[in-house]
């Protein structure tokens, strides 16, 4: 008999603990909140520092989630309730409606094309819109089409119904419940991941307030071949490329007022994101302002010093204390104090200005905190209190994988999440040492 | 002329310890291979017919279990053994190498560039030709012009494969060429295809003696075609055949850092 | 020479270029009806032997399209491809067979408008080139 | 003469509403090989595949041609219902007219028509020359080796010996421990290491799984995943035994300071790991100051080794805390304490009076000797000028280099390593902790510096990935591999060289010298066909008779149509 593993959150390092305890033989159950899995590395263009597609090593991955025998996927779910104790822990799964049924659906789309209701997408981080009814980005897994139920017009306000009309698979159920999946889980793997902190809530930065501040996650899908603009580096208040771009890292981390931990990944993303865009527009001058330059990974120094010298990318030790509109709608100007102790005041005009939030714990961290009661630390991340386990959580059968633990790049959360295989194989073979 | 024979005996057997000689001889009015054991009468050995040896002992050398032979080469067949070495068909150091060096004339006919042996031996040390007058020609010709002069060449051949049976580097028994899965005209002649996949399988080894020319009943300018492929190897690789440290750039990876994607 | 219809064959590595090729068409990417794709594991499986045969025979282009250098999925494989291609071009040229006819590019599985751009900019190409004259050769 | 069946598929309207599905169904019915040719609403619907395998059973099909949508997401699903209706899953063949043709041509739909036909053509045409194809299997000998006895290693050892799997740690020294032998507390939050290496090491100890092998240090190494067999010299002896998986955790060592910093002319000049053996003696200094990045983050070495800063943030706030009025100064260049524990120590750091100075690579500072310690000058980039400060000890934080040895062992392990000397691992992103060789991994600092915590998690998941084989018992071959024809092939070693993945080696069998490919470490890739120039080598599935005529059959489709 197989024991069951179930795993939250189906980001890359849910991702990861899914395929090796699989391997391993567990019966694996993977959850994930948003209609596909994926997580945010689906989202991102490239990956530092030797800049490989992302997609195109995460895809083959999510391919494998989806047909290995020993593992189940329960997209568009959440944990509803968790009781007991190790190994015998009852974890419901509540299955949200999509209205959809799965073993009809064959994703073909031609609902997609129908579907009067536009919504932004959450996918192209409000870029560009997607539809009531839809397929969160082109290569999701599974290739099933979800409803939204807040915006279609059927469900809300019994109107429209085209996509029923055009479905000849038949799989359209607007009638279809959400439900409740009990299970029986020897251990339970969290990889609940990061959220980005919502830049609106430092005004001073001027995100939400100047059209061309843009979030780093919006950035990387203005980059993406598959993103919004078809990746033409293109700033939103008017369409046009621009030559002068800044990023502003530490946004609301390494910061007594927000958050004082570092999120780890945000200078070498942001100098990916540089290389990157002087690929797409070879004549853009790029600034990155920083506090320290955190390049501490394999060939993480020699792509920044790449990004200075082939890439003329300027690093200025500073962090902005202001970001306004530049005249008129288009640009920004960022005022900053030059490095030192005599720091002179300065203002520059910037076309497009580009925030690294803090990456901030998911909310689902907090959600399934609550539930099981346990320890998160001064910064919100799970606590992992024994350095001989750093995946071990305070409860024993409950690990911590990847940026829920403590914020960390793909391959640390890679290692953590095959780590974790290792864990649950150790705590499940009675050698507990 | 003196009897080339009586030193290249005393050099093989006398002084670099062969067991066994190879070399061109005469017999009957005719000269071919002549395969000599110590001890034996070499003959009538003739330096002057440019007959590529290698070839010869690439196809004995795996029925022959031990013992060292001599050969007596030229510097394109020496260029051809190393590239044998060089693949693990010949083992280097079973071979007593007899440099020999072509004569004006025999350069000429070949447009050789590179004449002279690493040891000279025989004969005395020639200059290399420059440039082959016909792939200059090509070279200045519009593609068409030079497409129109191929297939009229290509026309003529007949298929008798005479080029890579007596090439030194052609070491395949079995040749895709004989066969359809690439070549798709059945029959004669065999159409571009035959002399592309030739040219494209030589470019890492092919070391212009000239015997695809030579034997060709039908005249096509062969070692042209080769010279024009290997100064392409050579543009685009830096790399011509003939040594035995150099590995074919068609079977290694691109130089540089992994790590780092080329910039395009 | 306007009912020219080419006659165009692309090898593409299954974990890129095939990838990228099947993006463009789930986003949709209009381009010329005239490209066959042939799937292969990777871009380094393709013998010059294969696109000989197609030139020599009448198809008025090849594409070999593989993952961009370092994202191959088997390691280096297409390191090979960088350098067989080149060569195979520079042999063909030396025939007079238009080395253009012949093309190497890199296609990520997230560069669906790459794959348009470099097929739709391929055939037209070959429109310019005109038929493969080796198509009218008799031998 | 085999017996082709194809499928066209509507995909609803996808297809249907561009290409002419039924037309292309009649088109299919008389090309060659072809016994039936059908058409579904939605192939891969239950309905579709359905009427698929009775097509199958009812016509006796030898081979399936699907022309629907991309191999890439469909291809296990078509396969699945093939073995289900009794034939071999890789007597399938994928067109697709979607994606590649009736979604990108979808206003021209008698061209897109034409072009699904040549499609189907070139399918069928290789679908007539498939063969059947059988996943191989290899055992897998349930037994480990774990090569370094460090934190890494002796944690990868530990999980596995705990997961019941017999395990061997091929230690070089005489004790297990590796660095944190001269190291006694761990950052940031002040662990001891003495009782973290004791419990390990007692793990291992009392184990029957565990075989520990102290100052050892592998000889010879053969074989493939599942079956290594390794050679180790154990002091003057040899032992040899067989694993299926071996885990490289050899470390990294503190660089030796060359001739910088007055170092080894000025007595108080020392370095880190000589602090570390200081504090742990209890003999804190009253003033110190700690340059980092020495022979870093420079042309020549151009790397951050990742940990100094940690290392010298603990340092420094064990000298504060053993001594409050201490002046302790951090020379630095950026403070690399990235996270959450790490970013708080610096900042506890700073307020407990650590005083941070940046300095630029173009002006490091300069030291001189001083009767009771040694006099430092820096310009100070906040100050912008030089200033002048004196410590009892002058701290030079060096990189960890790669290990002695790194070299030898990656030749005898036939792994790569990088331009720094440090094992390259199989993907720097997605595979970490596995080499391109298959069966053997890799954590810790060997790889590239690391903090204990991520040593202790690299050494699990090392163990993990070892783990999957021997607990499965065995490992599938892939059936798409590259095979030899023996009779054919020439021996000239191209393909030997071709192989990214030295699964190829030259063999001979009944005398004859030839190419032999080993199906465990071979991935299909084809590289080696492609530089075989007879054919000698082909892959599986995709064999250069069958892509030849797919060729052909657009050779003849455009022959045809130039007639037309």
């Amino acid at each position: 008999m197989k024991e069951n593993v179930v795993v939250i959150g189906a980001g890359i390092a849910g991702i990861q603990a899914s395929l090796d305890l699989a391997d391993m033989g567990f019966s694996v159950h993977l959850i994930e909140k948003t209609p596909s899995i994926g997580g945010h590395m689906a989202q991102l263009d490239k990956t530092f520092p030797t800049n490989d597609c992302s997609m195109c090593i995460l895809s083959p991955k999510m391919i494998m989630c989806a047909e290995h025998e020993n593992i189940t996927l329960h997209t568009y779910s959440e944990v509803d309730s968790i009781a007991g104790d190790f190994p015998r822990f009852k974890v419901g799964i509540r299955e949200k409606a999509r209205y959809i049924d799965l073993n009809r659906c064959t994703g073909c789309g031609d609902c997609v094309a129908k579907c009067p209701s536009k919504v932004p997408s959450e996918f192209e981080e409000g870029l560009s819109i997607r539809k009531a009814i839809y397929l969160p980005f082109p290569q999701a897994v599974p290739r099933k089409m979800t409803i939204d139920a807040e915006n279609c017009r059927k469900i809300k306000d019994n109107k429209c119904g085209v996509c029923l009309k055009v479905c000849q698979a038949g799989a359209v159920d607007y009638d279809q419940k959400g439900r409740i999946v009990e299970l029986d889980a020897a251990v339970i793997v969290i990889a609940t991941g990061f959220d980005l902190m919502d830049a609106t809530a430092l005004p001073q930065f001027g995100y939400g307030i100047c059209k061309d501040v843009v979030s780093s996650m919006q950035f990387e899908r203005i980059l993406s071949a598959s993103g919004p603009t078809g990746g033409h580096l293109v700033r939103p208040s008017d369409d046009k490329e621009p030559v002068n771009l800044a990023f502003v890292q530490c946004v609301g981390s390494r910061d007594a007022k927000n958050h004082l931990y570092c999120s780890s990944v945000c200078c070498m993303y942001a100098t990916k994101e540089s290389i990157l865009a002087t690929e797409h527009a070879p004549d853009v001058k790029i600034t990155i302002f920083y506090m320290d330059m955190r390049a501490v990974g394999k060939g993480f120094q020699e792509f920044v010093q790449r990004a200075k010298k082939s890439h003329g990318v300027r690093y200025v030790r500073s962090r902005p204390a202001k970001v306004q509109q530049a005249n008129g709608d288009n640009g920004v100007l960022v005022s900053y104090e030059t490095p030192g102790m005599t720091g002179e005041p300065v203002s520059e005009e910037y076309d497009m200005l580009i925030l690294c939030p803090a990456l901030l714990p998911s909310s689902s961290t907090r959600e399934i905190a609550k539930m099981l009661d346990m320890e998160l630390d001064d910064d919100g991340f799970f606590r992992t209190p024994d350095i001989r386990y750093p995946t071990d959580s305070s409860k024993k059968g409950i690990l911590i994988c990847g940026f829920s633990g403590a914020p960390m790049d793909i391959p640390d959360s890679v290692s953590q999440a095959s780590g974790v295989a290792a864990r649950t194989a150790e705590l499940l073979s009675g050698g507990d040492r | 002329m003196n009897d080339p024979g009586k030193e290249i005996s005393r050099l093989a057997f006398d002084e670099r310890g062969a067991d066994y000689l190879l070399a061109v001889r005469e017999e009957y009015g005719n000269a071919g291979p002549a395969f000599v054991a110590k001890g034996e009468d070499v003959g009538d050995i003739r330096t002057d017919i440019p007959y590529q040896l290698v070839t010869i002992l690439r196809k004995i050398y795996p029925y022959m279990e031990d013992g060292k032979i001599a050969v007596v080469i030229r510097r394109c067949e020496e260029k051809a053994l190393n590239e044998l070495i060089k693949r693990g068909i010949i083992d280097g150091d079973r071979i007593i190498r007899i440099g020999l060096a072509c004569s004006e004339g025999q350069i000429e006919a070949c447009r050789c560039t590179d004449p002279v042996p690493s040891c000279v031996d025989i004969g005395s040390p020639g200059k290399g030709w420059n440039e082959d007058q016909l792939s200059k020609e090509l070279s200045a010709m519009s593609s068409e012009e030079r497409l129109d002069f191929w297939v009229a060449q290509f026309r003529k051949c007949n298929k008798c494969y005479a080029c890579s049976t007596n090439c030194p580097v052609c070491v395949c028994d079995h040749c895709v060429l004989e066969e359809c899965t690439f070549v798709a005209e059945k029959g004669i002649p065999p159409g571009m295809a035959f002399h592309l996949i030739r040219a494209y399988h030589l470019s890492d080894k092919c070391t212009e003696c000239g015997e695809c020319e030579r034997s060709c009943p039908a005249h096509i300018p062969l070692l042209t075609f080769r010279k024009m492929t290997n100064r392409d190897m050579k543009d685009l690789y830096g790399y011509e055949s003939g040594d035995t440290e150099t590995v074919s750039p068609l079977l290694t990876t691109l130089e540089g850092d992994l790590l780092e994607e080329e910039e395009d | 020479m306007t009912d020219f219809k080419p006659s165009i064959l692309a090898f593409c590595c299954n974990w890129c270029s095939y990838a990228g090729a099947d993006l463009a068409g789930v986003s949709r990417l209009q381009m010329p009806p005239n490209v066959h794709v042939i799937r292969v594991m990777c871009s380094a499986s393709v013998k010059p032997e294969y696109v000989i045969k197609a030139v020599t025979q009448g198809i008025d282009g090849v594409l070999v399209l593989g993952c961009h250098i370092g994202d191959c999925h088997y390691l280096t494989g297409n390191h090979r491809t960088a350098k067989r291609i080149p060569l195979l071009q520079k042999i063909l040229d030396e025939a007079g067979i238009d080395s253009r006819r012949i093309k190497l590019d890199w296609v990520s599985a997230a560069e669906g408008e790459k794959y348009q751009k470099v097929v739709t900019e391929f055939v037209e190409e070959i429109r310019r080139l005109g038929p493969n004259p080796l198509r009218e050769v008799r031998f | 003469m085999q017996r082709v069946g194809v499928f066209v598929c509507h995909c609803g309207h996808n297809i249907g509403s561009v290409v002419d599905v039924e037309k292309v169904v009649e088109y299919a019915k008389q090309l060659e090989n072809v016994a039936v040719a059908d058409h579904n609403l939605y192939s891969c619907s239950e309905e579709g595949l359905g009427s698929i395998k009775k097509s199958i059973r009812e016509n006796k099909l030898d081979v399936v041609v699907v022309a629907a949508c991309t191999p890439r997401t469909h291809e296990p699903l078509f396969r699945r219902a093939c073995e289900q209706a009794g034939v071999n899953k890789y007597l399938f063949e994928f067109v697709n007219i979607r994606e590649h043709c009736s979604w990108i041509h979808a206003k021209e739909k008698e061209a897109a028509t034409e072009k699904a036909k040549r499609l189907i053509a070139m399918g069928v045409a290789k679908a007539s020359l498939l063969t059947p194809q059988k996943e191989g299997e290899a055992s897998v000998i349930p037994v480990a080796a774990v090569i370094g006895g460090g934190i890494a290693g002796l944690t990868a050892a530990a999980s596995l010996v705990s997961q019941g799997i017999e395990t061997h740690v091929i230690e070089k020294e005489a004790r297990l421990g590796g660095l944190l032998n001269n190291i006694s507390v761990i950052g940031p939050e002040f662990v001891e290491t003495e009782p973290l290496i004791r419990r390990l090491k007692e793990d291992l100890e009392r184990s029957p799984q565990a075989h520990i092998h102290l100052e050892s240090r592998i000889v010879e190494l053969g074989g493939f995943i599942g079956n290594f067999d390794i050679k180790i010299a154990e002091g003057a002896k040899t032992t040899d035994f067989k694993v299926g998986a071996i885990i490289v955790a050899t470390g990294g060592r503190e660089l030796e300071p060359t001739n910088v910093y007055g170092f080894g002319k000025i007595p108080t000049v020392i370095t880190q790991m000589e602090l570390e053996k200081r504090l742990a003696g209890g003999a804190a200094p009253s003033s110190a100051i700690f340059i980092q990045c020495v022979e870093c983050r420079q042309p020549g070495r151009e790397y951050c080794s990742r940990i100094c800063c940690n290392v010298t943030l603990k340092n420094a706030l064990r000298i504060i805390r053993s001594n409050p009025n201490a002046r302790v100064t951090v020379l630095h260049r950026d403070i690399m304490s990235y996270g959450t524990t790490a970013e708080r120590l610096y900042r506890e750091a700073s307020e407990s009076g650590v005083s941070f100075m940046r300095y630029g690579l173009e002006s490091p500072p300069k030291i001189s000797e001083k009767e009771d310690g040694a006099s430092v000058e820096v310009f100070d980039e906040t100050l912008n000028e030089n200033i002048g400060i004196s410590g009892e000890i002058v701290v030079l934080a060096t990189p960890i280099i790669s290990q002695e040895g790194t070299a030898e062992t990656a030749k005898l392990l036939k792994v790569p390593a990088d331009k720094n000397g440090f094992f390259l691992e199989a993907h720097v992103k997605l595979r970490p902790v596995e080499f391109a060789t298959d069966g053997v991994f890799i954590c810790g600092s060997a790889r590239w510096p690391s903090h204990v915590t991520e040593c202790i998690a690299q050494g699990l998941a090392a163990a993990a990935k070892a783990a999957i084989p021997i607990r499965g018992g065995k490992v599938v071959i892939e059936a798409i591999t590259a095979e030899v024809d023996v009779e054919r092939c020439a021996a000239c070693g191209n393909c030997v060289l071709a192989c990214p993945y030295e699964a190829i080696e030259m063999t001979v069998i009944d005398g004859k010298r030839c190419a032999k490919v080993n199906e465990a470490q071979c991935k299909g890739c084809g590289t080696c066909v492609a530089a075989c120039p007879n054919d000698a080598m082909q892959q599986k599935g995709f064999t250069t008779r069958q892509l030849g005529a797919m060729i052909d059959a657009l050779i003849k489709n455009c022959k045809e149509e130039a007639v037309e």
